[in-house]
């Protein structure tokens, strides 16, 4: 310890304010150790304890349609199957990815990998939601390049197929990135794990990965004089191996198919602090560890640097007495590192030794009983003055094919198959209907006739300009996406990307953008099972557009029964479900051709969606429909194009106005769903539509090798459709190529 | 008739293949753990996809050291069938099963596509229910494919016909635009010259389901277990 | 004046270099016990035309640090040598 | 004696560097018009317990050949240095 600052110094240097100083020398009875501080800094922080988002966190439903584990663990799931469950979860990786683009993707994979296999589920998928700057700059392009690539550089080389996820750019995102990235895996409940420590005497082992001083350098305050000159020692990023996780993943499987084990956890933020603490909490019990048995990857590391180590592919094991044998000697047929590290203990105190000495011995209970912050929340007052933004008068565009094909080609829209083609999201062979080719991604479960819907989404501008609709949006538009492909929307996992909460109009974005998922997900009758918090996300100027990331899950009950959006054959009926409004606000097409970012977002309602959803769902299963594809940005133009060039197959299509031709082609109102059909389906479908009591129109027909959309009796799109696939396909190629 | 699929710490593909094999002959298939020896019970050795060792210092390197490989060069020796799928292609032109080397991709990157493919040749074990330049559609994943051997090398395998698939355009044309990776003669996949060895970097295993959008795949794991027929039946002429 | 420039980047110390590890791991089980301390990295050469020796150096500095080597884990290192005698 | 011993491991001339042509461009791009010639490999340092140098540097050399170079595309360079002053 540096012996000139006092404690409580070094506790405002670890991010604890005054009163958590004194809560903790209220605990203790007497001045904290370093390693003591250290260890409550982490857990009282935002990151691990979310004292200023718990609240919020509450209003999340944890039941729904399906049977629902959400409580207690690292991630949540819900049961599709008997005995089969799948379990999933989003955690953001921003800040890590900022600073090294390529291991901070990369450690975030592995991160969210490891939430899923530490319950005892086998990772089955990845999806990847990501935002940048514009795409104009060339420090963009480095940082959406070494994301990608940390992806597939993890990813690909663990075996887990990466089926989906999402890109877009936003000047908000240029100084801090958002890298989401969410891990589905499936567990036989008679398998599943928890991370409960049980059983006094039982011993704790550490498993994985040696232990570095990576990721350390927030605490560096504590560095002992000698050390604390030369940060070199220190690297802030974690580097991450996948190949050491893939075998990682393999033994914790073979292992939780026996009986040798209690309980066991994975460890990410400040590692065996935060596992130790939570495993000892969760289970009632307490800890006495020896941080001399810690396989370590360097010599001469301090206790409090094993501590806050977050060396990656690492796990915490509670084995059964007598038992640890069986468990090292699993490990070791990988090539991994297992060894004894302390025991369970009657009396809740985690006790951490060193050299012989107690370097810190706390209360169990008091690492997770953190403060809790109520901080207040106010509208911006800019917000008002935007939502009511005069857009009757603009201007109508002179030429209708410039702006479609400026919609196809701008980065938010255009093909990310220059991502998506790095990434092996075949491996597994599971995946039925792959990245690009419907609106989420569908796995099969071998073994089960049930197939497995997926997606991601957040349109931020929505949840800029309200974030309570916004957030519904979300909610709504992942639901649709799984519709699209035939899959019931069944759970939802989230990820909270928003600004610096002390700021009230930040939290408030926060609060309503919880309140609006949480809304929507009751209509739904979806469960949130799991998710995570990242808060603080600023640029030099503002904070990044809220960003409540929504990951969901949908079922099908027959697998076969999918639906992608691509026009299959020439000669078939193209159909909307839904109606076109007079609306706008947030749009695309506003921002590229008039780039204005204002107005309010596309009204929503619940009862009408939940129509449409529900009817175009029952056509699919009925097997009535040939593709479908959902409305979202650019509009019913852009989505007809892209069902058009997925199929390589021209349309015609006629629509009606709602006043103003933009509109009726690029306005993004909610609750609309264009499907092709057979000519023979329509009346069936019809009859569907008014059952549901979903709004229901043939505008056209597939055919040809033009694109043609006429609007009130006037052609305003006519368009060959190698230019439209060329205009949606190369935009993001040209941009990355060297 | 029995499959052994060999794990190696990092094969990704070992139960993809298990699975695709056991469901389209219908035949016995079990687990090679990388480092079991007695694979005598084995007629076919399968050495999957992934990245064995993580691909440390070159695809495949550490791989062909482990204690399995010197029974699968025994294997091959005595005129069984080993077939390598991307890592394990890797990993037999790393033992010298195969000739060549494959290293990075032209272009640098990792590549995960539906990849036309035509078969040079239908008179091998693994290719004879195909027709002749059969073009077929296999997925490609991998950052290593390009293929590269030695002129003289190259030229020997053109002549002995060793050239089993290449990169080609749907209608079976074998043009530079369709080479995904930047192989010399666009070889997708070889064997050695006593035809019971092959190797390749598209997965077949991949397309064995309709579900998962083909079923090219299926033939090549047939045709095997049918030679296996005809070489269990000839070798019994032989007693 | 037309320098040669050879740039060898490696790990820093502090972080993991699993691939050392295992290949020092597979030299040992192939019977070279006697090799320690195995740590791989990867080298760039290249040609520079400067007007001098330090020029060249901090030439190849800069473009260590903007594209050739990432910092937050790797360090280098920069031989230059001329390839001509001086005038 | 203990033997520092450093492998440079290179791609054959024969066999096209798409990584150095790549960077190379890049750094064209970036302004750094006065390069050429850009190779790219990968070195591998360790240290070998041996009798004399000859037989450390047999010893690596086996060892390329064995593991660390593959011949097919790559030639290797080999430099072994005593970490001891010989008695
Ligand atoms: N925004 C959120 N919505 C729902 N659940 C959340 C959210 N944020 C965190 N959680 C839940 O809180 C628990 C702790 O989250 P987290 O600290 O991210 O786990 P970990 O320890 O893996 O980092 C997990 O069960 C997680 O699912
Ligand atoms: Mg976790």
């Amino acid at each position: 310890m540096a012996k000139e600052t006092s404690q409580l110094q070094v506790a405002l240097e670890l991010g604890m304010n005054e009163q958590e100083y004194n809560n903790v020398l209220g605990i203790l009875g007497r001045e904290p150790s370093g390693t003591e501080l250290a260890m409550y800094s982490v857990e009282w922080s935002e990151h691990c304890g979310y004292p200023r988002s718990r609240t919020l966190l509450k209003l999340f439903p944890k039941t729904g349609k399906y049977p629902t584990r959400a409580e207690g663990e690292d991630a949540g799931g819900i049961e599709i199957d008997t005995n089969c469950y799948v379990i999933f979860k989003m955690e953001s990786h921003n800040h890590p990815s900022q600073v090294e683009p390529r291991q901070g993707a990369a450690t975030g994979i592995g991160g969210i990998l490891r939430d899923i296999f530490t319950m005892g589920a086998r990772p089955v998928a990845l999806l990847d939601s990501l935002r940048f700057g514009a795409l104009d700059n060339e420090k963009t392009k480095a940082l959406l390049h070494g994301v990608v690539d940390g992806i597939q550089f993890y990813g690909n080389c663990v075996g887990v197929p990466t089926v989906g996820g999402e890109i877009y750019f936003h000047p908000s995102y240029r100084d801090n990135c958002l890298v989401n990235v969410m891990a589905v895996g499936i567990a036989d409940s008679r398998y599943m794990a928890t991370s409960k420590a049980k059983g006094p005497g039982n011993p704790v082992m550490v498993v994985g990965n040696r232990t570095g001083r990576d990721g350390i350098g927030g605490c560096s305050i504590l560095a002992s004089h000698e050390f604390s000159e030369d940060d070199q020692k220190r690297p802030t990023v974690q580097v991450g191996d996948p190949f050491i996780e893939k075998c990682l993943i393999e033994a914790c499987m073979e292992l939780l198919q026996g009986d040798a084990i209690v309980g066991i956890k994975d460890m990410g933020a400040a590692g065996i602090t935060c596992t130790t603490a939570e495993m000892a909490e969760s289970g009632g019990v307490g800890m006495d560890i020896d941080l001399m048995h810690v396989p370590m990857r360097e010599a001469g590391m301090e206790p409090w640097e094993i501590m806050m180590s977050e060396s990656q592919e690492r796990m915490l094991v509670v084995a059964k007495q007598g038992r640890e044998e069986e468990v090292i000697a699993l490990f070791t047929k990988w090539n991994l590192n297992a060894a004894v590290v302390g025991h369970v203990t009657e009396e809740k105190i985690l006790r951490i030794r060193f050299h012989g000495d107690i370097v810190a011995e706390l209360p169990t209970e008091s690492l997770a009983a953190g403060p809790v912050y109520y901080l207040p929340a106010e509208e911006p007052e800019w917000l008002a003055t935007l939502n009511s933004t005069d857009l009757t008068g603009l201007p109508l565009p002179s030429d209708y094919n410039k702006v479609l094909l400026n919609l196809l080609s701008t980065p938010n829209i255009a093909s990310k198959r220059w991502a998506y083609q790095q990434y092996d999201h075949m491996v597994q062979t599971n995946t039925v209907v792959p990245p690009g080719a419907g609106d989420a991604a569908v796995i099969r479960i071998k073994g089960s006739e049930r197939g497995l819907g997926m997606t991601s989404d957040c349109n931020s501008r929505y949840c800029y300009l309200d974030p309570y609709i916004g957030a519904q949006i979300a909610v709504a538009e992942a639901a649709r996406n799984l519709v699209c492909v035939g899959a019931d929307p069944a759970a939802v996992t989230d990820c909270l990307n928003f600004g610096k909460p002390e700021k009230a109009d930040r939290f408030w974005q926060l609060k309503r953008g919880v309140e609006g998922i949480a809304d929507a997900c009751r209509a739904f009758q979806v469960p949130v099972v799991s998710g995570n918090v990242s808060l603080y996300n600023e640029g030099p100027d503002a904070a990044i557009f809220p960003t409540p990331t929504i990951g969901m899950i949908g079922v099908l009950e027959k697998v076969e029964q999918y639906a992608t959006m691509a026009f299959k054959s020439a000669g078939q009926q193209i159909a909307l479900f839904g109606v076109t409004k007079a609306e706008l606000g947030g749009s695309e097409y506003l921002a590229i051709e008039h780039n204005m970012e204002a107005g309010m977002p596309p009204m929503l309602n619940l009862q009408a969606e939940l129509s449409v959803q529900n009817c175009v769902l029952a056509a699919i299963k009925r097997g009535l429909v040939s593709s479908a594809h959902d409305c979202s940005e650019g509009g019913i133009a852009v989505t007809i194009a892209e069902s058009a060039l997925a199929g390589n197959l021209g349309a015609d299509v006629k629509l009606d106005t709602v006043g103003r031709a933009d509109m009726d082609l690029f306005a993004e109102s909610q609750s609309r769903i264009v499907i092709s059909c057979s000519a023979d389906k329509v009346e069936e479908l019809q009859q569907l539509a008014v059952e549901f009591g979903a709004p229901f129109c043939v505008i056209g027909t597939t055919g040809g090798d033009r694109l043609a959309i006429t609007v009130a009796g006037n052609k305003l799109i006519d368009l060959p459709m190698t230019e439209v696939i060329t205009a949606h396909s190369e935009p993001i190629f040209t941009a990355m190529a060297n | 008739m029995k499959f052994g699929v060999v794990v190696f710490p990092g094969s990704n593909c070992d139960a993809d293949c298990h699975h695709a094999i056991a469901t389209v002959t219908g035949m016995e298939v079990r687990d090679v753990w990388h480092e079991d020896t007695d694979i005598s019970d084995l007629d076919c050795v399968i050495l999957p996809g992934g990245f064995s060792y993580g691909d440390y210092l070159r695809c495949g390197a550490v791989a062909r050291f482990s204690p399995v490989m010197k029974s699968v060069v025994e294997h091959a020796a005595m005129g069984k069938y080993v077939v390598g799928i991307c890592n394990g292609f890797q990993v037999l032109t790393e033992a010298g099963l195969l000739p060549g080397a494959l290293y990075r991709n032209d272009h640098l990157q990792f590549i995960c596509k539906p990849q036309y493919l035509r078969i040079e040749r239908v008179d091998l074990p693994f290719t004879h229910f195909y027709e002749a330049k059969q073009v077929v559609s296999f997925p490609i994943a991998h950052g290593e494919g390009r293929y590269f051997a030695d002129a003289e090398t190259l030229k020997k395998l053109e002549d002995n016909n060793q050239i089993v698939f290449r990169y080609c355009d749907a209608a079976g044309n074998v043009t530079a635009d369709e080479n995904p990776n930047g192989s010399l003669n666009n070889i997708a996949g070889i064997c050695n010259e006593r035809g019971n060895v092959l190797g390749m970097m598209p997965h077949p295993e991949r397309v064995c389901d309709r579900l998962l959008g083909g079923t090219d795949g299926k033939k090549l794991f047939k045709s095997l277990v049918e030679s296996l027929h005809i070489q269990a039946i000839s070798m019994r002429g032989l007693r | 004046m037309l320098y040669h420039v050879n740039i060898e980047i490696t790990l820093k110390p502090t972080v993991m270099d699993a691939q050392g590890t295992t290949i020092e791991r597979a030299l040992h089980k192939m019977g070279h016990e006697s090799v320690s301390n195995v740590r791989i990295g990867k080298f760039v050469t290249m040609e520079i035309e400067a007007c001098c020796e330090d020029t060249a150096k901090s030439m190849a500095d800069e473009m260590c640090v903007e594209l050739l080597a990432n910092q937050v884990i790797e360090q280098f290192d920069i031989q230059v040598t001329s390839l001509e005698v001086a005038a």
